[in-house]
């Protein structure tokens, strides 16, 4: 590591109020974009993720390599630093790989619709999810084994 | 080591079960050889022994890391071919829906039929299981069959297999699911296919010579009714059974009843409509899980209990 | 690692006795600050992946959701923190050039926007609890809603709230940075404690910029 | 033995003894605050070893119940709450801290040549809020018990009553603990080496440590959000799990096995790690394939991240990706092999001395290769089917963890002992008890296997008659097991009662810490260490052993 003339500590001081003051700008101006990009459809809704998330990613570039030096840090910071967001990459994705597949490989006479489910005194089928719980009166919170009791709907 | 194979996909896969078995007692054998021989073979003699400084060999290790590897690619591609047959349902299979509940088993069949906890198949024919929960996680589980599935609340799970023995199988639960988990068994009974006939008709052979009352007692202890009734007078859920026929209920309505066959009958197939005073509504409907000779049965169970 | 060894300037009152050098110091402090921002990034993770398959599984629900929140606030509140950056990262440069002014009034800024994002932030939680847009159990909204709308309320609720909670933990790690600055402890000798502050604020900052667009302009 | 010059009066054999930091600061007020990784590394010693007799009371009991079927000793739901906090108190407060945090803690710094971890104050904090989870997990038993297994599977811990969300929060609690050991460490090993020590001079226990530590940074804050996300859903209902609400339950699997499965390689990586010391030391010869050694433990860190849903096989993902992850499965499998390849090679015309830490390490040798090829069982898609969920599967990881990972740790706790107390321990004793050891532990979990084979489901509280016969093999194996483990815990305890008898280097081992004297001072050298040779390397060797 080379010892920069006026740190001591040798560190080399990088940047200064005029470069951090254009990222600044870069950045504020980012944000006006994607703002704006929220109001444009660009076709479907992946795409416009996509592109929201492409901007935020360079914004957040920015403030890596800039805000937070890693531009002129060490190595090993940018390492552990992406590391990070390499395994919540695989985290993700490995995810919807199973969340967007289920059902993807079954048989031929599987149509992908639910089958008719059981008649049952107890209704219990699919209809009604998605709804939001209602609080429980108390002596109806999960209480003993076994038998908590569902939010009603 | 296996339990025997009950179904077209056991063999297969009872194949692999023991190629990865014979792989590992071959490696067993090599490593800990290895291990216990150079024990002995090396062992220290005195405190000035020299040894050869050996700090690496590529070919080697090379060789045992490329072997394993590509026996590793085998079994995966081994073990994914079985899976597919395992669970990839032929398109004509017989449907059965499974509800799972804590802690039974609840069948229906196409025509409608319905079984607790006893499942009866016909032997050499291909059933899918279209399985859902009640309340938490299960697995479905028959052991001799090699086939196991989650079955999930508000999410459908299927599972299929083809016995090909005649005979009884047990269905166990593999997924914690609490206080009754051990005891969530069910049984797969396999007949031929003149004992389906049989039992599509009159229920299962061996209930239909039984005599009533140790139907009714059977009916007692297999379909739930022993966790809420006792049998000694005890107070459980339920009123107890003992002593109960013929004596005279008063009811939370303020109305009151003589417990005798059609009070029985009623209790069972519609039990919400007369609740036993300081007790609560929480009897099942057993309307459609019961055959008449069943709720005979229970009647002259019920009826024998002095 | 030659120089490792021995220091040529003697030791600075900051230094822990089991580093040689101040540089060694700092260059584990500053490792050890990258390590725990990347659990923080993990821990955020999370509920990134979460939301992200509920979104996949109720799309309309988020979408009709997200018509709730103000984005004229969510925009301020952006740039609010992306200036509080600049100011961080203002003092952190002044901290190292021994400017003790700018470096005390950099800190002041950034801890300002810090407290205007949560006023903001308190602004938009109390109109939601207004409405009864709660999480889970706590939803109460009777209007006109989409199925499985209150799940986005959830995440709104979970990321929001975790997020806010660390600018909080910012404003305190900043003020007790501000005291020690005010009592003339940095110096180009000595600003670790200054620069991992900032490195803290700046991944907050960071996360804020995901949580916008995903939380404000979902289409 | 690495060659050491030392610039102070340390000289082998004739060394002046400097007041080593038992005896310096005494006072159980010195003990509490202090920043010494030593004793830190003593206190969690302490505490693990107390948790571990705790969880191994559960699991006692748990063997005890299944002796018969039926009710005997506990009904259904007690059962239930022992087996969780068996698993639980095992998992969480026992095997994850047991090798970083106690022998890691204390041997690691000195292996670097280092006066201490980079952040001593932050080592502190960490076994502080390792003990206050403990707490919590200990006080959720009086609370209320907890009985959802210690995988905390939804829909069953968002409904069940109990104290669950005490138990969660206090796993919560103690990843926290977790994450700062690891971060401590890789801050230590990046900036803390001796000069002289470059990473391929790293002992190869510094490398499993290291390895272990990015997966605690990396994993942990997910069990953390994980956990987050339970008791936001048991208290707000949130809905993310709950399928009647519109969430899924299996994704509650994948967050806890993305956390979990690492987590198997944190307990195993440092049992790995230590059994790299123990073979070359004891054989008297250098390591065979260091640098196979070395990548393999960050190969396996680095694929630990990608097998987690092979805990999932039947769980209701997709069959896409149990495809995808039972090939992931297979390829974290070969670094492992050629760990257990380049040990075994390490033997071959060796020295090799059978004293007690060696014996552990052959039985570690033995007991983790059944372990890791009952894996390949498991890995494969089609047996996994049948095996998935009972006692297979029980058997296999109580292979890989307590026939592994705590086999290694007692190993290594007999390794290191002299080098702590500065006390050697009875050779008979030691012998015993890893015989014992072995003994019980095979009789313990090999029946498990036909059992899971053929039929027995895990987490059962009663079983079919046919099992009985095994059951009861398996409850006798355990009572040997633990009467093994006590006459080691007797053996330690029993050699604090002489005089500090341990020279130096009492094994003739290569690295750092045995130029150190027994037990080392406060800030653990007198003097620089500078090291010059590589460890391992027993042609320098001057033999004391």
């Amino acid at each position: 590591m080379s010892h920069h003339a006026d740190s001591h500590a040798g560190h080399d001081v990088h940047g200064g109020p005029k470069l951090y003051g254009a990222i600044l700008a870069g950045l504020l101006f980012l944000t006006i974009v994607t703002v704006g990009a929220a109001y444009v459809d660009f076709g479907s809704s992946t795409i416009n993720i996509v592109i929201a998330m492409t901007i935020a990613t360079i914004k957040g570039s920015l403030v890596c390599l800039y805000f937070m030096h890693l531009r002129w840090d060490k190595v090993v910071n940018a390492v552990v630093f992406l590391s990070s967001l390499v395994f919540l990459a695989f985290f993700i994705t490995l995810c919807l790989i199973d969340v967007e597949s289920r059902d993807v490989l079954r048989p031929a006479n599987w149509t992908g619709q639910a089958p008719t489910p059981i008649p049952s005194q107890v209704s219990n089928t699919p209809e009604g999810i998605g709804q939001p719980p209602k609080p429980l009166p108390k002596e109806q919170q999960p209480a003993t084994d076994g038998h908590a009791a569902p939010p009603k709907h | 080591m296996l339990p025997r194979q009950g179904s077209t996909i056991a063999g297969p896969m009872d194949d692999l079960y023991m190629f990865i078995f014979w792989l590992s007692v071959v490696f067993f054998i090599i490593i800990a050889g290895q291990v216990v021989w150079f024990g002995m073979k090396y062992r220290r003699r005195g405190p000035g022994e020299k040894t050869p400084h050996i700090t690496h060999h590529l070919n080697l290790e090379l060789a045992w890391s490329i072997i394993p590897l590509l026996l590793c690619i085998v079994l995966f591609f081994w073990g994914f071919d079985g899976y597919m047959k395992a669970t990839v349902v032929p398109g004509d299979a017989m449907e059965i829906q499974v509800r799972a509940k804590r802690w039974q088993w609840e069948f229906e069949y196409p025509d409608g039929i319905r079984a607790l906890n006893d499942l009866y198949i016909p032997v050499n024919k291909k059933i899918r299981m279209v399985m859902i929960s009640d309340d938490v996680l299960h697995s479905f589980w028959v052991p001799e069959f090699r086939v196991k599935m989650d079955v999930l609340p508000n999410r459908y799970t299927d599972v299929w297999f083809e016995s090909t023995i005649p005979g009884t199988y047990n269905l166990t639960c593999t997924e914690y699911c609490g206080k009754g988990h051990s005891t969530m068994r069910g049984s797969i009974k396999v007949l031929t296919p003149v004992e389906y006939e049989d039992f599509v008709k009159e229920g299962p052979p061996e209930l239909k010579n039984m005599p009533l009352r140790e139907l009714g007692e059977l009916v007692y202890k297999s379909r739930g009714c022993e966790s809420c009734h006792s049998l000694d007078g005890s107070r459980r859920d339920g009123p107890s059974w003992k002593g109960i026929f013929g004596k005279t209920e008063k009811f939370t309505d303020g109305t009151s009843a003589v417990v005798d066959e059609n009070y029985i009958r009623e209790s069972l197939m519609n039990p919400h409509s007369k609740i036993v005073a300081t007790y609560e509504a929480v009897m099942p409907v057993y309307k459609g899980l019961l055959r008449d000779r069943e709720v005979l049965g229970v009647i002259e169970y019920i009826k024998s209990l002095k | 690692m030659s120089q490792t060894l021995e220091s040529a300037h003697g030791h600075h009152p900051a230094q822990q006795h089991h580093f040689a050098t101040m540089e060694q110091q700092f260059s584990a402090a500053k490792l050890g600050m990258w390590l725990f921002l990347a659990t923080e990034i993990l821990l955020f993770g999370g509920l990134f992946v979460g939301y992200g398959i509920m979104h996949n599984r109720h799309p309309e629900a988020f979408v009709a959701g997200h018509h709730h929140l103000q984005r004229p606030m969510g925009a301020i509140n952006t740039i609010v923190l992306l200036f509080s950056s600049f100011t961080m990262v203002v003092a952190v440069w002044a901290s190292q050039t021994n400017r003790k002014k700018l470096l005390i009034w950099g800190l002041i800024a950034t801890i300002a926007c810090a407290g205007i994002f949560m006023v903001v932030k308190y602004f938009e939680y109390s109109h939601k609890i207004h409405d009864g847009l709660l999480p889970g159990k706590f939803y109460s909204y009777k209007g006109p809603q989409v199925e499985g709308e209150f799940m986005f309320f959830s995440f709104y609720f979970m990321m929001t709230g975790l997020h806010g909670f660390h600018v909080l933990i910012g404003m305190i790690v900043l003020a007790w940075i501000l005291i020690r600055a005010m009592r003339n402890e940095f110096s180009d000798q000595y600003y670790a404690p200054v620069d991992l502050a900032g490195l803290y604020w700046h991944l907050v900052d960071l996360i804020w910029i995901y949580l916008f667009p995903l939380l404000y302009l979902v289409s | 033995m690495a060659d050491v010059k030392t610039t102070g009066a340390h000289v082998h054999g004739e060394a002046a003894h400097h007041a080593s930091y038992l005896e310096e600061n005494k006072g159980i007020m010195n003990w509490l605050v202090t920043y010494d990784h030593k004793r830190i590394g003593l206190m969690y010693l302490w505490s693990v070893l107390l948790m571990f007799l705790v969880g191994g009371l559960f699991a006692l009991l748990v063997r005890l119940e299944l002796l018969t079927p039926g009710e005997d000793l506990m009904n259904a739901e007690t059962y239930n709450r022992v087996f969780t906090l068996h698993g639980a108190i095992m998992v969480f407060l026992f095997i994850i801290p047991a090798v970083p945090a106690s022998l890691g803690n204390f041997v690691l710094p000195l292996m670097l040549g280092a006066k201490d971890v980079a952040f001593p104050k932050l080592n502190l904090a960490s076994y502080y809020i390792y003990v206050v989870g403990a707490i919590m997990a200990i006080l959720s038993i009086v609370l209320g018990g907890v009985d959802t297994g210690w995988t905390f599977y939804t829909p069953y811990s968002t409904s069940t009553a109990g104290a669950v969300t005490l138990m969660t929060l206090s796993v919560f609690v103690l990843g926290f603990s977790s994450i700062f050991t690891g971060l401590n460490f890789i801050a230590t090993i990046h900036t803390l080496r001796a000069p002289g020590m470059s990473w391929y001079n790293l002992p190869l226990f510094v490398w499993g440590t290291y390895a272990t530590s990015v997966i605690q940074v990396m994993a942990t804050p997910v069990l953390g959000i994980t956990t987050v996300l339970l008791v936001m859903e048991r208290v707000f209902q949130v809905g993310i799990f709950d399928a009647r609400l519109g969430g899924d339950p299996v994704l509650f699997q994948h967050f806890f096995w993305f956390y979990s499965h690492p987590a198997v390689y944190i307990m195993i990586l440092p049992g790995m790690a230590i059994i790299s010391e123990l073979i070359p030391t004891f054989s008297k010869k250098t390591i065979f394939g260091y640098r196979g050694i070395a990548f393999s433990s960050i190969a396996i860190a680095l694929v630990s991240f990608l097998v987690w849903a092979h805990h999932m096989f039947t769980s209701g993902q997709s069959p896409l990706t149990n495809a995808i992850f039972s090939f992931l499965t297979f390829l974290v499998a070969i670094p492992s092999g050629i760990k257990v390849f380049n040990w075994t090679a390490t033997m071959y015309r060796g020295s090799i001395s059978l004293k007690t830490p060696m014996l552990y390490a052959m039985s570690f040798l033995l007991l983790f290769t059944i372990g890791g090829l009952t894996g390949l069982f498991l890995g494969t898609l089609a047996t996994d089917i049948h095996l998935h969920d009972t006692y297979f599967v029980v058997a296999h990881f109580h292979y890989v963890m307590m026939g592994g990972t705590v086999i290694a740790f007692i190993g290594g706790l007999f390794y290191w002992w002299p080098k702590m107390v500065g006390r050697m321990y009875s050779e008979k004793g030691g012998a015993l008890s890893a015989i014992l050891v072995f003994i019980g532990f095979n009789a313990t979990f090999l029946p498990q296997f036909i059992m899971g084979s053929r039929g027995m489901p895990r987490r059962y509280f009663t079983y079919l008659d046919q099992f009985q016969p095994l059951h009861q093999f398996s409850t006798v194996g355990a009572e040997i097991l633990g009467a093994g483990i006590l006459v080691a815990i007797l053996t330690l305890v029993a050699s604090l009662r002489k005089k500090p008898d341990a020279i130096a280097n009492p094994w003739g081992g290569s690295t750092l810490e045995w130029e150190a004297q027994s037990p080392p001072v406060t800030h653990n050298f007198v003097g620089t260490p500078v090291l010059e040779h590589a460890p391992y390397d027993y042609r320098h060797a001057k033999v004391e052993g």
